[in-house]
């Protein structure tokens, strides 16, 4: 079998889907492998590093007309829709539900796409899971993006010339993200705070010596299958209430809220960022579902009422090369569970390959 | 009394007495046994030699042959014995040892009737002897598997009571009455060994070293009264030391098994059984140990690996078991730590918790790395983990976490998990790790636990 | 009652011995690691087994001729032979897991 | 007196020479304080929290019209010397030894001058030391700056994707900003390295659980009065050998070696940056004093062979809040010990002053 | 002897064992202190009034004074004196009960001459009590300042020596010649004074309390031959018991010193001094305290300030003292950590370090917060720290430190401070702060002693 | 040297009685915290102060008009009751400071 690795074409992203220890990987389990020129300079990974892996180098239309299963991190856009063939197969992260056009035109071309960001959430398909291994990347760079961004420090510090009082950091939603900026904002210094929907997450804070602000539950499930389903009305305004004395302390504000399927609870109201601190910062990662914060926009940085609001998922990319290490080590393991050298499995009983497999042959599957 | 044979007794005395000290630390204690053996050794030797008195050669030979034959028996089963069927043993010699003071006593009965104060000597020694006989057989056979379930009477408590008054009742009646009536002492000495037997039969077997300690004071007791009759100042002092030190040693068990000593022999009436405790649904039963035992397992280890889990997360127990490791490894032991790419709840909890405390990044495995390593492993030691380590990941095929690869810690010669409770963790599954025959539970918050593991092994 | 009044006076120091025997027994106990409970208990259980010295002494006290004494006597020695031998033995051998480097 | 706030104007620079709370605390002395418009921005310290702790807000000509004592963190430049009056005193960080002509044109307008980086290393002058307490913040951000720009994370993590492992971080230079860097690396979970000139910063790093780089010292002291002396060529040789190997794994280096009143010793050549790892960071914060690798340039940000070379003393620049609130605490510290709310001592017996006042009445008395 | 007596004999021997085990014990000790003084009570108005023969009420009343007036003296005394003046006390009572061993043998000597046995007895108690009562009196007046220096007469060793052979020998002739010359029983009297002296004076004071355990421990010895004598059972158990409890309390002390004890006596001799041990050149005398007595102090202290400063950082103590705030916490002991501005070598270093370990930033305080709470805390804890609390700042102005602001940790109750050696810190001087009445020197790496103290602690 | 062996034969019971009350003192002792060193001395200097029953006894036996024995003895009962008296109000005062909260 065939796979082409294809460079990231979309604004930003430095990742790449597929790393030269993983190349090598997939040779001695009998793959062939060609990468487009240039896929993973941004990570640091040049040519000649998946040439002496194993690799062809090829430029993007060779890799189109030879490949039998084509990789990328991100959807594929209608360039490169227009040049798929039919039979081909993909896989990427496509958020099939977000984007019915794409899927549509997809369909068209006849081909069988898999979708990453569709692996469901149980133990067996912990190690395919590119949303944890993504998400963990960008808890941790969005402590460092807010310590970059702030103009203070993160400890406390007693010197001869007076003592820095420790940042104060807030952290909405106690996820894969969460609980890695937790733990690395902890590891600077700065007192951190969380809160999430999930009455569990508030041992798992503690567990990484964060303090966790509680909000008496809904009533009923407050997750589904480890994510969080939606708040009620009347949650909202009482974690309002138990946040607020935080986030008007707060230096540094990292929100992760997400529930999937949804667009991203609102959390933070611009009449509550107008009462924040003077030179406070907010890293919205749910900007691109919508954001957590009112005023954040997608890829934008904004500065309004005195604190500077950056919304982004981009973070993980800029960890480019453990980014493209981990999404590769996860998208590798799912390869080599749905196929073996001489290709597909096609076992749709089995729960991984029937949730991921959005389009059969031109057919789809998944809405 | 010769005097060189009162010498002889003196240190005796005195060797029993160190070397009981001496088995009281690890580092002394084989010496510490030795030493007694001596004393021992020489106290039998001088007690047959410097007889005053005038012994025929038939008795001499008999003696000789007696011991001969004590000796050679004694010694094959003790060194033939796997080490798993150790206590039963002792419970048999144990057995012997009351045998022997009730049979003293059914000897010496009728040289002494009318000295009322013998008597009562004598007749104690018996009782307790007795006793003591009876209820290391049952015992004995309890460990041994011959009697397998508690036998419970109706009104135990009620006809046990009465059965030992009645002993005694008769044994006090007996006395005053002077009576030299040679079969009720032999009525007695039945009922004796009746309540012996009854006294031990409803207790669980998990009880029994307790049950074990307990009438080996009892014979120490026996020997005692013994000495008593005799004037012996060895076997006065050496039963009395051995009475006292068993009392003592009954309740240090019963306290590392925290249960009061009247919960494990009258708890038994109450129906209640040892196992029941474990409080797990599969109804396997597991193993508790404590922290001294723990400290004692790692500190003669060669080689002990770590499993961290959520649970070390939780009790911020992240400092005490780097400084456990480091002790252990200043001691020669060679430690890892496995780390599991699941353990915890977020990516890397582990390596951000060990990395607080300064944990050497050479020390910490990854799965593939030390899951070969297991079977050459001392002891693994599991803090707060729990599906991690689950072996329904291999073989339970209905299990969510079925396919999951683990850390194979059931390769290791010993398990010991340290969690709070039987609860499972996240995946929400029971483990059968935890009803492995290698496995020892190690209850309470990391912390605590660790913490006391880490004050045993600093003073060993 | 005057009896054993008698008794304690005249066994006064006996009785200090037996105090003092008990004392020595409990603070040798002490703290002793749970792990060495079982060979302390076996170490222990052998050294009762110097009741075998009675059982010795009842052999030595006793007729040529008195056929149950020395009989049942035999059994005692035995017993308490084997409850020494065995009891020093087995001990012995539990503690072996305790040599090893320091 | 009358003090005189000044706005910055170096490019880039956003710290302020005196906070809203060190006012308040001159104002209580018995001083007064004038600020220039939006002097403190940049810090977050808007013109009201000056006003509200009872400074006047005016504009630059006003300030320079009426204030006794002018004040600033960088050095005045041509401009605001003109409009400096005789019998002015301004206090600020000159390096009067590196900027001769200035000094002249400053003695011509017959003026007094006190440099802040001139105070004496000693222990009771530590709470006026601009630089330590300026330094300790530039060891801070340049770790922070480094994790920001790599595209690797720090901390090891072994992760169901794959284990990521630690960056190695290598610092040359043991003195504040270096320490401050060690341990603000290691709190990331990095593992670090460090050198220096100086033997007894062994200890010192290993206190921070960083690892030294021993190189066997030249002859005779390495140091003085606390500062590093210049290192022979055979020292050079030898340090090269003894990094290297450290020098060729690192994913960050942060140099901060300087020997005062010198250029910059050269650590890092060209030849040795050929040798090190793609995608690896150098944070020079030596580059204004000539830089201690080759290819750093002053506030520049240059790839070169893969590596990517930042020059900066900038780093506490971007932490302003903090840095101005130490700086404004050392003006402070060393305002009352040479003044009170009448005037000056002009006590020239005594060490701090003498050596600081670099300028008095139009007369250069330090070269 | 009296059955009544004899029972009261043996409850006053068993108060004093346990009473001796419980002042083991800090919980215990005052309740075992009690528990002793009842049994001795007991004793002595039993030995009065249950006494067999016929005694004249002139001797009853002289006995009757006698121990009003031993007893008002006594009680007066020990309630009056003045906390540091309670060792030189103890010493004092212990050559009067030397003194009391001393004078019996004396009035008994004519009554037992010819029986070789009594008189080596009462020789021997005689002998063994005027030693105890003339070396007290010495390490009293040693205490007491009256007699300030060691003196050292040439060949000490060997005229010490001579004396003491002297003595034994003529006590073996005398007994072996069955004398009643009355005088030179007053002869060996006093050598055995003149030795108890000889012995003493050479040793120097800081080493008194050695001395004095040692001097109790004769005592001991000398009651015990006292009941030998009088075949008295509770004098025999309580000499011996604290006979043999003095001997090992001697060198429990002389390791809590880490000396052993010959040095403590013979080094004497040698000519060398206690002081002399503390490698400072200002020629002050330090105190050293040990991990325990930190512990105990620490424990029942109701305030404790930690200053912590460049050696902790060296030692990588930080989880242990934080682990160390937590227990006395968990305790109610108040703590805080009182962090100087310039503590360690680079701007917050203290707070890295402490953070690291989690230690809590409300327990940081900065310097001028909590420089006026030094008044009413009870211990600082002064780790790894030199200059920050060197009081040369306020006090010298030629020092290079003069003139920085230190933490005032002279004003506590009590200073212990940890370091490995007298080596000044940073600032390259001296510091008179380790030579201040109220400070003890606490040697040893920073993680070394605080895990000590740390375990101590927990023994608590 | 007879006289020695039949000393020791004859008190056989209270050589026990010694060896074991050593045994106790130094169990007893043990491991006893530093900082109870100097109240746990003063204690024991305390029960030495037993020798006040031999000096009473001196008191009690001797003639009443052996002016010698009497007023040495009244020196010693003098001194025996110091020693104890002194010596547990002393012990006592300085154990105050070990009462206060667990
Ligand atoms: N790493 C990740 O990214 C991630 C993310 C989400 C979920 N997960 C899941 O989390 C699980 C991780 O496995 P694990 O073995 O680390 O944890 P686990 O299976 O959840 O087990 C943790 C155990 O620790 C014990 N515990 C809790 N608090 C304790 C305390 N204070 N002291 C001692 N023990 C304590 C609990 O038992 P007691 O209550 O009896 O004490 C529990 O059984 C896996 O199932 C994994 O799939 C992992
Ligand atoms: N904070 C800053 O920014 C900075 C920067 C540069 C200089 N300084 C200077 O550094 C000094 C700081 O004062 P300080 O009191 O923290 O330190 P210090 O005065 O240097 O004293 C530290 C003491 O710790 C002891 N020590 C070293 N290792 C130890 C160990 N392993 N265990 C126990 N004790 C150990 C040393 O005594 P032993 O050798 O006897 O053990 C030493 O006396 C000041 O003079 C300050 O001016 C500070
Ligand atoms: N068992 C497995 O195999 C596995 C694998 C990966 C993750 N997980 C678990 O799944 C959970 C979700 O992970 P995720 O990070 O992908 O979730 P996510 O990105 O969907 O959401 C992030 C967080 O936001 C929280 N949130 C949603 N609405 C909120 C609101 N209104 N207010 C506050 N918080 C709100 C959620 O509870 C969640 O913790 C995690 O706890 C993780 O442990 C399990
Ligand atoms: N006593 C006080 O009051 C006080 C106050 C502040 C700082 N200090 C001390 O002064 C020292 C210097 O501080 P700094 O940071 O301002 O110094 P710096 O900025 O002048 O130099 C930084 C470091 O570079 C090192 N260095 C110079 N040449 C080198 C070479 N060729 N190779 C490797 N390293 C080289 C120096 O040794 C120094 O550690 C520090 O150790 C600090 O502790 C003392």
């Amino acid at each position: 079998m065939k796979l082409g690795i294809l460079k990231e074409t979309s604004d930003g992203e430095k990742r790449v889907a597929i790393t030269p220890t993983i190349v090598k990987k997939l040779i001695d389990d009998g793959y062939e492998c060609i990468v487009e020129n240039g896929a993973g300079f941004e990570s640091q990974f040049k040519d000649e590093f998946y040439e002496t892996a194993g690799a062809s180098i090829k430029n993007k239309a060779t890799i189109f007309k030879e490949a039998d299963v084509l990789l990328k991190i991100n959807a594929f856009d209608p360039d490169e829709i227009k040049n798929l063939k039919k039979g081909q197969i993909i896989i990427c992260q496509m958020y099939h539900r977000s984007n019915p056009e794409c899927m549509q035109s997809l369909a068209e071309k006849g081909i069988s796409a898999f979708s990453l960001d569709a692996i469901p959430r149980i133990t067996r398909a912990q190690d395919m899971d590119v949303l944890s291994s993504q998400n963990n990347l960008a808890g941790y760079k969005a402590v460092i993006v807010g310590a970059y961004e702030t103009t203070k420090i993160f400890p406390l510090m007693m010197t001869a010339a007076g003592t820095i009082t420790p940042s104060r950091v807030l952290i909405y939603g106690v996820g894969v993200a969460g609980l890695q900026a937790i733990a690395t904002a902890k590891r600077l210094g700065a007192i951190v705070e969380a809160t999430d929907i999930r009455p569990e997450t508030k041992e798992q804070t503690e567990s990484l010596g964060g303090k966790f602000i509680y909000v008496e539950p809904d009533e009923g499930e407050t997750s589904e299958g480890g994510y969080a389903k939606e708040a009620s009305e009347d949650y909202k305004r009482r974690q309002k209430e138990a946040v607020d004395a935080s986030l008007f302390k707060a230096d540094l504000v990292i929100t992760t809220a997400m529930v999937p399927g949804r667009k991203a609870p609102l959390l933070i109201t611009e009449e509550q960022v107008e009462k924040m601190k003077n030179g406070a910062v907010i890293i919205d990662l749910a900007a691109m579902q919508g954001g957590n914060c009112e005023l954040s926009e997608p890829n934008k940085t904004i500065i309004k009422h005195g604190v500077k609001i950056i919304g982004t998922t981009m973070s993980p990319l800029s960890v480019s090369t453990n980014a493209s290490d981990l999404f590769g080590k996860n998208v590798y393991n799912f390869l080599t569970h749905l196929s073996d050298k001489d290709g597909f499995k096609w076992d749709l009983e089995e729960e991984i390959t029937d949730e991921t497999l959005i389009i059969q042959d031109g057919t789809i599957r998944k809405q | 009394m010769d005097f060189t044979l009162s010498i002889i007794y003196l240190i005796a005395s005195i060797t029993f007495v160190i070397g009981l000290k001496m088995l009281g630390h690890p580092e002394t204690a084989r010496r510490g046994n030795l030493v007694a053996a001596a004393g021992m050794t020489l106290a039998i030797l001088g007690t047959i030699f410097l007889f005053d008195g005038e012994v025929s050669t038939k008795v001499y030979a008999l003696i000789g042959i007696a011991i001969v034959i004590g000796t050679i028996i004694g010694w094959m089963v003790a060194k033939k014995v796997a080490m798993t069927k150790m206590p039963e043993l002792v419970s048999m010699f144990n057995g012997m040892g009351g045998a022997s003071a009730a049979l003293i006593g059914l000897i010496e009965f009728p040289h002494y009737t009318g000295h009322p104060l013998q008597i009562s000597v004598i007749l104690a020694g018996m009782i307790i002897g007795s006793i003591s006989f009876a209820g290391s057989i049952i015992a004995w056979s309890k460990l041994n598997g011959t009697m397998r379930k508690p036998i419970r009477l109706p009104k135990y408590n009620i006809l046990n009571n009465v059965i030992i008054l009645a002993i005694i009742a008769y044994a006090v009646y007996f006395v005053y009455s002077g009576s030299d009536n040679y079969l009720l002492v032999f009525a007695i000495f039945g009922a004796a060994l009746l309540y012996g037997i009854l006294f031990v039969i409803p207790i669980g077997g998990a009880d029994m070293p307790v049950v074990i300690s307990l009438l080996n004071s009892f014979t120490g007791l026996a020997a005692a009264f013994g000495g008593f009759l005799y004037d012996n100042m060895v076997m006065l002092t050496g039963g009395i030391l051995v009475g006292s030190a068993g009392t003592i040693l009954t309740f240090a068990m019963c306290k590392a098994m925290n249960r009061p000593l009247s919960n494990v022999i009258f708890g038994a009436f109450g129906g209640e059984s040892a196992t029941g405790e474990s409080g797990s649904t599969t109804g396997g039963s597991i193993k508790k140990t404590n922290p001294s035992d723990t400290a004692i397992l790692m500190n003669y280890a060669n080689k002990v690996i770590i499993v961290p889990g959520y649970g070390l997360a939780v009790a911020q127990a992240q400092h005490v078991i780097h400084e456990l490791e480091e002790l252990l490894v200043s001691r020669g032991v060679e430690v890892k730590y496995a780390i599991h790419p699941v353990a915890g709840r977020m990516p890397g909890h582990m390596n951000v918790l060990l990395a607080e405390s300064n944990v050497d990044y050479d020390r910490l495995s990854e799965m593939e790395d030390i899951n070969p390593e297991f079977a050459n492993t001392d002891v693994v030691l599991v803090v707060g983990a729990n599906d991690v380590v689950n072996p329904a990941a291999h073989n339970d095929p209905s299990s969510p976490i079925y396919g999951m690869p683990i850390l194979d810690v059931e390769n290791a010669k010993t398990i010991i998990i340290n969690k709070r409770s039987m609860k499972p963790g996240y995946a929400g599954i029971e483990n059968e790790l935890f009803f492995n025959q290698k496995t020892s539970m190690l209850f309470g918050d990391a912390k605590d636990a660790l913490t006391k593991v880490l004050s045993e092994l600093k003073n060993m | 009652m005057q009896e054993l009044l008698s008794f304690i006076t005249e066994n006064l120091q006996m009785i200090y011995i037996v105090i003092l025997m008990i004392f020595v027994g409990v603070e040798v106990i002490g703290h002793v690691p749970a792990v060495l409970h079982t060979p302390l208990m076996s170490g222990a259980n052998a050294i009762h087994g110097v009741v075998i010295i009675g059982a010795i002494l009842v052999m030595l006290h006793a007729e040529p001729d008195n056929i149950l004494a020395l009989s049942l006597g035999f059994v005692a020695v035995v017993f308490g032979t084997l409850n020494v031998v065995g009891g020093f033995v087995v001990t012995d051998r539990m503690l072996e897991m305790f040599k090893k480097k320091k």
